[in-house]
């Protein structure tokens, strides 16, 4: 259900496999983030992992988002280490039944990896590196959930 | 003896990412006091808003205490996706 | 940004064009609908169209959510005449700078795919075709984005 | 003259999903007035909540006038995705 890599990934081939012999889903939602573009060069971007708390803490929550909108299945693909513009980082898939569970849980989902899992981003631009700490927009975002 | 560990921003303002502390302290707060103790930067960090610790891979209040610890590790507001 | 298809696509590599070469997109928000299994032998579902009307309708609607939700793009890939069990019936993909306003525009299209755009359904079951009409609840869905 | 197209649950009801009618009625009442002439369970299906009908493929009221028009779609509540 949770993947780390610090290889690229292949967003739709990760979608197809996770779309293939489901009889009974309806719905399968889904989210890809890319690097955006930087006019430095070298990697768009970089995120540390803590390796195996990381990926515990981010199954769990899964586990959580699973149980709360009834998923039938949920995963997370999620790059660490450099990453080039362009390049997928995070990709998000659920499947439910119908599509507002579906949908609703990939939000989730993704309001929780912005600024709750174990994952520190550092952004790269002409004046070098740059953490990144989740907005008020991300923290007003998890506030819908409580 | 514990291993410390320190994330993001705070490996940067340590100049460091991991260190054997000997011997450990009995507190998370008193961990912390020591870290800082030669480094302002890192204690200014380390009191800083949103930093959380987890011990032996496990969240832990600040209060939390040390004994039978292995590792601790200090993360600064956490941003993936 | 609409394509009607009466042959099986592939989610997965329309997933992967959507997504390449997007410097400014950070966010790409997408939904499967997927045919459910069936009991009967043969097709779990037919789609009719009416060719050309739905397709202009359907970009116009797509126009639309990408104008409301400030969209960098929108695409549309829809099947029609039958369709086997546990096949691709519609992808959706949004994409834009910022995850909040993929994930509206999605949810949006969905909508409006499901009660609005001038597609009929039917249903094969053990006990033949059935045409499907918007449930009370897609109308209530409809009422979010009034 | 005009081509009448029915779509979905209206096809399968009135048996036919094409006609020509010639000459064409002046309203669109007119018209599904007498495509339910002979056939009173079209009638009831064209008069069913929900039911739209397209004039030279643009939605149109149902007051709307045929001078014209030369295709005509009755169709019943949408569904797609």
């Amino acid at each position: 259900m949770i993947r780390l890599t610090r290889e690229p990934f292949d967003p739709g081939e990760a979608l197809n496999a996770f779309c293939a012999q489901r009889a009974a889903t309806g719905a399968i939602a889904s989210f890809v983030g890319l690097a955006r573009g930087t006019s430095a060069k070298g990697p768009a971007l970089e995120l540390e992992a803590y390796p195996g708390f990381t990926e515990r803490e981010i199954e769990g929550f899964v586990a959580k988002a699973v149980e709360r909108f009834e998923l039938q299945d949920a995963e997370v693909v999620h790059r660490i280490g450099p990453i080039g513009a362009g390049e997928a980082i995070v990709l998000v898939m659920t499947a439910a039944r119908h599509r507002r569970a579906a949908f609703e849980a990939c939000d989730y989902l993704m309001d929780y990896l912005k600024s709750r899992a174990p994952l520190w981003k550092r952004e790269f631009g002409p004046d070098g590196g740059r953490w990144v700490e989740p907005t008020e927009g991300d923290l007003a975002d998890l506030t819908r959930w409580a | 003896m514990a291993r410390v560990l320190l994330f993001g921003r705070l490996a940067d303002v340590a100049g460091w990412r991991e260190r054997e502390v000997d011997p450990l302290p009995d507190s998370l707060c008193g961990l912390r006091d020591l870290l800082g103790r030669n480094d302002p930067l890192l204690a200014q960090a380390l009191a800083g808003r949103g930093v959380r610790a987890a011990l032996d891979q496990a969240l832990a209040s600040s209060e939390a205490s040390l004994a039978g610890v292995r590792e601790v590790a200090f993360m600064p507001p956490m941003s993936g996706g």
